[in-house]
């Protein structure tokens, strides 16, 4: 009884996300070709792959602000190196983006973990440092199409069986990392830490290596969302990714992840990533006005919110009545 | 030199057999703040030792530097006669000593089989937890120590404070400690709770484990107990066999009005 | 740690050369819309040239992190207190400037203002890169002829709060409406807000809502690029048209390949250029700025200056494959 | 065994504000050795009015960070206020007391309504105000569109760009000092005050000793939309114009402010003092910086370090502090 409960959260954003597809479908038929869901899965398969990221750093009661900077810092550095080393071969510059992640991602990590500064803290200072940095080393300038190879702006394009490498990146991440949270130890103790650091601390769980970690792959996994983002739209600039961080956040948090860390499922971040994913591209394609997109994606944010904590709250509920009986 | 002193009349009291675990002249500073000043614990096999002393007494460090959490800044431990280090909580673990917690460590939003396991889950593939193997064990020890819980895969916030008490001291004696510590453990418990609880720390002794426990109901420490410490200050202050003191003696060192 | 002290202090002290050598000099600011956008940094190029032409010229170049009027004003603050002689500003808000510009040109400081201007009180006079009509105009010709005047176009512009885009949609819709375009259509104006990921997705969500979409005018450099990238991606290169306002080197590819085969753009170098060297003129007293005025602007000829104090640089230059190549290694 | 000894002098060197304001000294100095119109009073007190508004929600914000709280919202609620009275002055054509009017009941309402969910259904704060990011901006886009309002009466621009008097003192700092003042009395001196130390260290204790936890969070955030629409006010008045994108990323800016002033992430700690040093340490760093010309990406760079400096440096005196005293036991 109690579990359908808890459950019902994700079956309550499945359902508003096939309603919400019906919806669009009745306005604009042409929105429910199968060409147009892949066009919106590709669209939606960076916030996707980040979202996971941001999902492990919120399931330890962090947060990460630094994603859209080290989406721009690490897009801008692989498309610099590639414009003026075109002879690097492309799965060395898809190394690289992984490795300069890794390196943005281990920097918040060691911060939080060795230096127990505040997650908030340390990527909210991060995003400045990693924003100025992509200005340092473009002096400003842009990186454009042209000055991209073939084979690095195909890179999100090609792919096997019609499904693109960017989609099949952001499933690969989602299933990897969804088992990883759920079914291996290191995955279980992320849960451990985040729900209550105290226990975890003393039942010996390494509380360092588990701070770490999930910035580390956060990281490593916009590195290479970085390379995706400036390929996919053959060209690096300044202001690449400006706000995605809030964005990947919504996703998460529509996902019904608590943001206080410990609860929250890799469906429940899918979910929420196709949700406002399909709301971006819905919007332009039923005509609705261009200026309520935003104001419409708020209004989402806080219904899911306030979804979430009602239903949080009509458990404890039933807890205490089955207490009391 | 006074606790050399008490040392001794313990040893000599209960001088059947080594103490299991014993620690000597342990100093523990916060900046400032002296938590222990030459403080000395010995615990024997087969024994339920209870620690008690006002607030700040001490009772917490101590028990915390046994568990690993904190290191002392002075003084050795010696387990079985030799000397150890306890350098963290896995380390103390790795020693069979288990500690159940007065914050209760449990984790809240997970479920009852990965709160028995938690910190050393059963793995397969050497990564990956043994969910099937984990729950046919769960089943067991829950069955073994008589405890009744609605569902294994219940968040163990949906528990009762009796049931996640039980859960707790179950999951010391499930992993077979030579010592099990637990703070405070009746603490914000009901009547028929405090009474399955008490009965569950006996039952630890009959598994042939030793017990430290703290308390401030010394009702219930003299109901379990066979020995008590008593801190006051940082200090250890005496140590008396249950069985040849009483309430009122022990309320006096605690104090510090004998 | 000596070492570090060492180089502090010669840091410390070379920096403070150049800020007391610059009192000698003439300095004129550069203040664009932000930064980190390759037009302005051609534009600075120009000015950079401009001020290769006196050995007593030095230029600042500064913009905000994002193309707000709070972020320009607190620029030219700093501006006003380090007393430069002149500011040339393409600003983000004609009339929220006009105060501050107020207090510069009360100091004694010459403000003009640059591809977006400033509103009349607050310069002393507009540099328009063309005529915002002729613009507007032109791209509503180009993308006519390339679909043979009939079938529903888009525009997908920049944020829905540019002043210039806003004003050039504007003249794209009066020319609209001349006869010859009566079997074209209008459907519908988008914003891409000038990022690429959103220009990107506002471009396919238009093949997406108008099935039977001829062509696409997207009037900035981000928006036009996105576009072009979003037609090749989903292989409609050729089947929907597109032109619009856009750096040779970001369009270059798209060019070449034929998704766009024609786009208009001034030369941001010269009107860069042209913006440090009437500013600097200004302050030396050779050009005085009044309505009527033909100003020489060194390699640019003669500029004259029109109702309201703007002055019209030149038309737009139109790139196809024929000049791309030379235009993208330049800017 | 402490308090009886006089409090020695490296442990009120090692207290947060001190050292804050020895950064605040150093930053003065190194600055006006950088630039020779660093300390003149006039540009000083000038470039206040750029970071008054900010400074204004830094106010509240402290009261709601030291409660263990967080508002992402704010920059969005000036958008939202700013859009209200934008449109009352266009549309309706009113007077200047009541677009004040307008701006602060903007503000109160909607800061209200996010406290209202906040306490009443018990979601967290950052969800709340992370839509109300999204929510109160969008709903600016919404009304506004690609409009922006530039039509206000005349009497409007005193408060954003007036001066007191005949002097050089803006109206903006003396509202900000007075707010200050009040704020600080509220913070130290009043049980309001002490509440929100209780309740930032330990809500349910703070509960227990019944201290109405909700009451006093739903009256923060009403208190931060009421000032931010203050905020709104000003800065609509001081650039005469709106537009739905104004005041964007100055919630993050704010925090940052907060945090470095030393009030604990956490709650439950933090003073008015350090809170007021580093507004104008952040203030004027930017002002110094921009006179010797440094782009502003790179006093991100700097805030950013700095930020990190302000959360480490005390955390790693205290325990060098205790290290010592260990020691000290120990032999």
């Amino acid at each position: 009884m109690l579990e359908k409960v808890v459950k019902k959260r994700e079956f309550i954003l499945l359902v508003s996300l096939v309603s919400l597809i019906v919806i669009v479908g009745l306005r604009s038929p042409r929105f429910l070709s199968i060409g147009n869901f892949r066009d919106i899965m590709d669209d939606t398969a960076l916030l996707a792959m980040v979202a996971i990221g941001q999902f492990m750093v919120i399931l330890i009661a962090g947060i990460d602000l630094s994603v859209g900077a080290g989406v721009a810092l690490t897009g801008m550095s692989v498309a610099l190196l590639h414009q003026y080393y075109p002879g690097i071969p492309i799965f060395v510059i898809v190394l690289l983006s992984i490795l300069i992640g890794f390196l943005l991602g281990s920097f918040n990590g060691i911060l939080v973990s060795l230096l127990r500064i505040p997650p908030i803290i340390v990527t909210l200072a991060t995003m400045g440092i990693y924003r100025g940095f992509v200005a340092l080393i473009s002096g400003g300038r842009w990186v454009s199409a042209h000055e991209m190879s073939d084979a690095f702006r195909n890179l999100p394009r090609g792919g096997f069986l019609g499904v693109s490498n960017l989609l099949l990146v952001a499933i690969l991440c989602v299933i990897i990392f969804g088992i990883f949270l759920k079914y291996t130890r290191t995955g279980r103790e992320i849960y451990a830490v985040g729900g209550n650091e105290i226990a975890s601390r003393y039942v010996g769980i390494n509380l360092k290596k588990i701070k770490y970690l999930p910035f580390m792959i956060a990281g490593s996994i916009y590195g290479l969302a970085g390379l995706l983002w400036v390929a996919r739209y053959a060209s690096a600039q300044s202001d690449t990714a400006m706000g995605f961080e809030l964005v990947v956040i919504a996703a998460c948090v529509v996902g019904g992840v608590s943001i206080f860390g410990g609860s929250g499922t890799t469906l429940g971040v899918v979910l929420g990533v196709l949700f406002l994913g399909i709301i971006n591209n819905a919007l332009t394609q039923v005509k609705v006005s261009p200026f309520w997109q935003m104001a419409l994606q708020g209004l989402i944010i806080l219904v899911a919110v306030i979804v979430n904590t009602v239903m949080e709250k009509r458990t404890q509920k039933l807890v205490t009545k089955r207490r009391n009986l | 030199m006074v606790t050399n002193k008490l040392l001794k009349a313990g040893r000599d009291i209960t001088s059947k057999s080594e103490p299991i675990l014993e620690l000597r002249g342990i100093c523990k500073y916060f900046g400032g703040v002296h938590a222990l000043e030459d403080v000395g614990l010995e615990l024997y096999p087969d024994e339920i030792l209870a620690l008690v002393g006002d607030n700040g007494a001490g009772k917490s460090t101590l028990i915390k530097i046994i568990a690993g959490v904190y290191q002392p800044d002075k003084g050795e431990v010696l387990m079985e006669g030799k000397e150890i280090e306890i350098r963290s909580p896995r380390a103390s673990m790795d020693l069979r000593i288990e500690t159940v917690y007065q914050e209760l460590a449990l984790v809240d939003k997970l479920d009852v089989v990965e709160n028995i396991f938690l910190g050393r889950p059963l793995t397969k593939f050497r990564w990956f937890v043994n969910r099937k193997r984990m729950v046919a064990e769960t089943v067991d020890i829950l069955k073994r120590l008589k405890i009744s819980i609605p569902s294994l895969k219940e968040p163990v916030q949906n528990l009762s404070g009796g049931q996640r008490q039980a859960l707790a001291v179950g999951r010391a004696i499930a992993w077979s400690g030579r010592i099990v510590i637990l703070d405070e453990p009746t603490a914000a418990l009901g009547v028929e709770e405090t009474r399955k609880t008490l009965a569950l720390i006996k039952q630890i002794k009959e598994q042939g484990a030793s017990v430290i426990v703290i308390s401030h109901n010394l009702r219930h420490i003299f109901e379990v107990s066979d020995r008590i410490i008593v801190l006051r200050g940082g200090r250890r202050v005496g140590s008396r066999i249950k069985s040849k003191t009483n309430i009122d003696e022990i309320v006096k060192l605690i104090t510090g009005s004998l | 740690m000596k070492k570090l002290l060492m180089v502090l202090m010669a840091v410390i002290l070379v920096v403070g050369m150049v800020s007391s050598g610059a009192l000698a000099k003439v300095r004129i600011a550069m203040v664009v819309k932000n930064l980190g956008n390759a037009f302005f940094e051609a534009c600075r190029d120009g000015g950079l040239e401009a001020i290769g032409l006196g050995e007593d010229i030095e230029l600042i170049f500064r913009g905000p992190i994002t193309p707000t009027a709070e972020g320009q004003i607190e620029i030219i603050d700093s501006l006003i207190a380090q007393k430069v002689e002149a500011i040339a500003i393409s600003a983000n808000d004609p009339t929220a400037l006009v105060p501050i510009a107020r207090t510069a040109m009360a100091a004694g400081i010459k403000v003009i203002s640059f591809d977006s201007g400033i509103a009349e009180g607050g310069r002393i006079l507009q540099l328009d890169p063309s005529g915002p009509e002729f613009i507007g105009r032109q791209q509503v010709q180009i993308i006519a002829e390339m679909i043979g005047y009939k079938g529903e176009i888009a525009i997908l512009s920049a944020t829905s709060q540019a002043t210039n885009q806003n004003i050039w949609i504007g003249w794209m819709e009066e020319e609209l409406k001349e006869p010859a375009y009566k079997d074209m259509k209008l459907v519908a104006t988008v914003y891409g807000d000038d990022l690429s990921d959103k220009s990107y997705r506002e471009a396919m969500g238009l093949f997406k809502s108008y099935p039977n979409l001829k062509g696409i005018i997207s009037p900035t450099t981000v928006g036009v690029a996105a576009t072009g990238k979003a037609l090749e991606d989903e292989g409609l290169s050729g089947v929907i048209e597109l032109t619009g306002l856009g750096l040779p080197s970001e369009m270059k590819q798209y060019i070449l390949n034929g998704t766009c085969k024609k786009m208009a753009l001034w030369n941001p170098i010269e009107l860069g250029y042209s913006a440090t060297y009437i500013a600097y003129k200004l302050v030396t007293g050779e050009i005085k700025g009044e309505v009527g005025e033909v100003m020489s602007v060194g390699k640019m000829g003669d500029i004259t200056i029109g109702e309201g104090g703007t002055a019209v640089m030149a038309e737009p230059y139109v790139f196809d494959k024929s000049n791309i190549e030379k235009f993208a290694a330049i800017y | 065994m402490n308090s009886t000894r006089k409090m020695p002098i490296w442990r009120i060197l090692m207290q947060w504000e001190v050292i804050l304001f020895f950064m605040f000294v150093a930053m003065i100095v190194v600055n006006s050795s950088l630039s020779p119109y660093f300390l003149d009073s006039n540009n000083i007190l000038r470039t206040t009015f750029n970071f008054m508004e900010k400074a204004i929600i830094v106010l509240p914000m402290m009261f709601i960070i030291i409660c263990g709280d967080i508002d992402i919202s704010v920059a969005g609620i000036i958008a939202l206020a700013s859009s209200f009275m934008g449109l009352a002055s266009q549309h309706l054509g009113v007077g200047t007391p009541a677009l004040i009017f307008i701006g602060l009941l903007t503000g109160l309402s909607v800061g209200a309504l996010n406290g209202l969910i906040i306490t009443k259904i018990g979601v967290p704060a950052i969800a709340v105000t992370l839509a109300g990011f999204f929510l109160f901006r969008g709903i600016a886009y919404a009304m506004l569109g690609d409009m922006a309002v530039t039509t206000y009466p005349e009497s409007f621009a005193y408060l954003g760009q007036g001066y007191i008097g005949n002097t050089r003192v803006p109206f903006e700092l003396v509202v900000f000092i007075i707010l200050a003042i009040i704020f600080g009395i509220v913070l130290h001196k009043t049980t309001y005050g002490l509440n929100l130390f209780a309740i930032g260290n330990n809500s349910t204790a703070a509960r227990f000793f019944g201290i109405n936890v909700n009451r006093i969070r739903f009256f923060n955030f009403a208190l931060i939309g009421l000032l931010s629409g203050l905020a709104s006010v000003l800065l609509t008045s001081r650039i005469g114009s709106t537009r739905p994108n104004i005041a964007s990323g100055w919630e993050l800016e704010i925090i940052v402010i907060v945090v470095l002033g030393g009030v604990s992430i956490f709650g439950g700690a933090g003073n008015i003092l350090g809170v007021v040093i580093s507004i104008f340490m952040v203030g004027l760093a930017r002002f110094g910086m921009g006179l010797i010309n440094v782009p502003g990406i790179v006093m991100n760079i700097v805030m950013g370090f700095l930020l990190l400096i302000a959360v480490l440096l005390p955390g790693s005196l205290r325990q060098l502090q205790s290290k010592i005293l260990t020691k000290q036991q120990q032999r």
